[in-house]
């Protein structure tokens, strides 16, 4: 019955391993940036999954502590390259995000115009 | 460890490592490269947790994928977005020197310890013996924290000083508040930077004689300015 | 013994189950022809066959630390899988990325009546 | 409505519970994964995240930037205080067992350990947050074509 168990969990995590690599395909070929940031958000969520499945199989819990922080990270990093890629700044907050991006681009229009 | 099925995974997630490593290379779009390399993190810290090294994993997965993605964007803020293609007669010289030093690491490969093995140097002497003596001096379930906080005590005060060190060199580089040191490089003509933004009033009432300054100083002498700027900055 | 052998077989249905959810959404990933049908196959997919694995894994684990681990990552991939997803498809369609509609988008009149005359 | 309301509603039930998983690795380190430097990237995290969502100006108004001058040097002077404090206990530079040197289960290297990882928190966390800062006050003029 272990042994069940053992093959099952093994078996799920090389499933995991197969869907990152299709992840990893897909965050190759991505032909615009926004596929590139879903694979990797995803491939996130999969390697979530394969810490926990892996340390089922390797007998050690300890893999369930690194996969609590990479669903944490994970988010992070989504949250700023998205944010990164739409205001081009780190500090503009949500918040007040279109009045920022606002004096932001008049800013810019300022500049160029004394050039 | 080291039976078969596991040994499959492992070399998936290898597989995948270099194939992410290639990708990282070859790759023009900077931002395509923070996100490869926080999916090598990903990867690597899975590895890691392979080898039962469960603390390096901790690290890569907080360092590597969240903190490490964040700081390098903001740092691309300040660059291009794309790097600029090398000729192949630049890329030679390295090219040489890679190939040299690849082989040599193959033929080192003969004198490394077989994949877990337990008499190996990293795992037989002292490495050992802080696995024995830590159950009976300190009481801690954990032995890398008791190698970190008590053996080896002084090699982290001197790693605690170093992170010390980088974080008051980038307050002395940059300042905490975006104002210090208002930067005058202008890679490809362009102001790269500004302060934030309740200073940025401040930052363009400010700029406007410098700016006209810098130009009568231009327009007088072309080459010299360059080198001057260098000195006083 | 029988209630091990009937959590033993819960947990294999559910982490299959789980499992064929997640290579679902990954190669609807990779197959799909435009980034929102992308996203559709990966945020929903994910989401569910995480949730089934965790719950698969918890089973085995029974009652202890390990699974209130299990439950805590599940619940923080239940909170941010969805949010992400959310965020990128808001980042996208405000960037002004169009979805890819083909022949399935909603005829013009004058298409209507032509494509009736070419049918008949 | 504001706008990203979801997000700011999801940060806001996410930050606290980085920060207590940031507070768990650096208290579980003794016997789990994690210990001073993991869990200072961790609490870093909790406040870039806050950053991200709610602006950069906001973070400075919760985490000032004179606590991060404070904090960083405060970690170092623990760590070295631990040291210099069991020379005065009579024993050598960071041999913690002078603390309780008559306990049979190593109750000095506990706190000598418990205070040494505090001051790599210290440290760790605010040196991230300080680089973190610096990039992140910085908004770049850059044209579109660039993006």
């Amino acid at each position: 019955m272990a042994y069940f168990l053992e093959m099952l969990n093994l078996g799920a995590a090389l499933f995991m391993l197969i869907a990152m690599a299709l992840m990893l395909g897909r965050l190759l070929s991505g032909p615009t940036l926004y596929d590139r940031i879903l694979a990797v958000n995803a491939f996130g969520t999969k390697t979530v999954l394969f810490l926990c499945v892996f340390s089922f199989v390797i007998g050690r819990p300890d893999g369930i502590d690194i996969a609590i922080l990479y669903s944490l990270m994970n988010f992070i990093a989504t949250i700023a390259v998205l944010k990164f890629f739409r205001y081009r700044a780190l500090d503009i907050s949500l918040e007040r995000a279109h009045i920022d991006k606002a004096t932001v681009k008049t800013g810019r229009a300022k500049r160029g115009s004394r050039k | 460890m080291g039976s078969s099925p596991e040994l499959i995974l492992n070399l998936g997630l290898m597989a995948m490592l270099i194939v992410v490593a290639f990708a990282v290379v070859r790759m023009r779009s900077l931002f395509a490269i923070v996100m490869l390399q926080g999916v090598y993190s990903l990867l690597s810290a899975a590895w890691f947790v392979s080898l039962d090294a469960v603390d390096v994993a901790f690290t890569e997965a907080a360092v590597g994928a969240g903190i490490s993605t964040v700081l390098m964007l903001g740092a691309m803020l300040l660059t291009d977005r794309n790097a600029k293609p090398i000729s192949v007669r630049q890329k030679m010289g390295p090219f040489l020197i890679v190939v040299v030093a690849g082989l040599a690491m193959f033929y080192a490969i003969g004198d490394m310890p077989a994949y877990g093995d337990a008499m190996s140097p990293a795992n037989a002497y002292i490495g050992a013996e802080y696995i024995e003596a830590t159950k009976r001096e300190i009481f801690l379930p954990n032995v890398v924290t008791a190698v970190l906080a008590s053996y080896r005590g002084f090699d982290t005060f001197g790693e605690t000083v170093v992170i010390f060190m980088a974080g008051l060199g980038i307050m002395l580089l940059l300042g905490l508040d975006g104002k210090a040191g208002q930067w005058r490089a202008k890679p490809n003509g362009r102001n790269i930077c500004t302060s934030s933004p309740p200073a940025r009033k401040m930052a363009s009432a400010l700029e406007a004689p410098v700016a006209t300054k810098k130009r009568t100083v231009k327009k007088a002498t072309k080459k010299p300015k360059s080198k001057t700027a260098g000195t006083k900055s | 013994m029988s209630i091990a052998i009937l959590l033993m077989g819960l947990s294999a249905i559910l982490i299959s189950a789980g499992v064929f959810f997640v290579l679902a959404g990954a190669v609807g990933v990779l197959r799909l022809p435009d980034f929102y049908t992308r996203m559709h196959a990966a945020g929903m997919t994910d989401t569910l066959g995480a949730e089934l694995v965790i719950l698969g894994l918890m089973v085995q684990a029974g009652f202890s630390q390990t699974s209130l681990k299990l439950f805590l990552v599940a619940f923080l991939l239940f909170i941010t899988s969805p949010t992400a997803s959310h965020a990128l498809a808001n980042a996208a369609h405000q960037a002004g990325l169009k979805p890819l509609l083909g022949k399935f988008r909603a005829p013009t009149p004058s298409e209507l009546s032509a494509g009736k005359e070419e049918k008949r | 409505m504001s706008p990203h309301l979801i997000l700011k509603v999801v940060a806001k039930m996410l930050i606290p519970l980085i920060a207590l998983f940031g507070f768990y690795v650096q208290f579980h380190g003794d016997f789990g994964p994690g210990g001073g430097f993991q869990a200072g990237v961790i609490l870093a995290a909790a406040v870039i995240l806050y950053a991200l969502i709610f602006g950069v100006d906001a973070a400075k108004k919760a985490v000032p930037e004179s606590w991060i001058r404070i904090g960083m040097s405060f970690g170092v002077l623990l760590y070295g205080g631990t040291g210099v404090a069991t020379w005065f206990l009579g024993g050598n530079f960071l041999d913690y067992t002078v603390f309780a040197p008559h306990s049979t289960h190593a109750a000095g290297q506990h706190w000598g350990i418990f205070a040494v990882e505090l001051g790599v928190l210290c440290t760790v966390t605010c040196a991230m947050l300080a680089i973190f800062y610096a990039f992140g006050s910085r908004i770049p003029e850059l044209s579109d074509e660039d993006w």
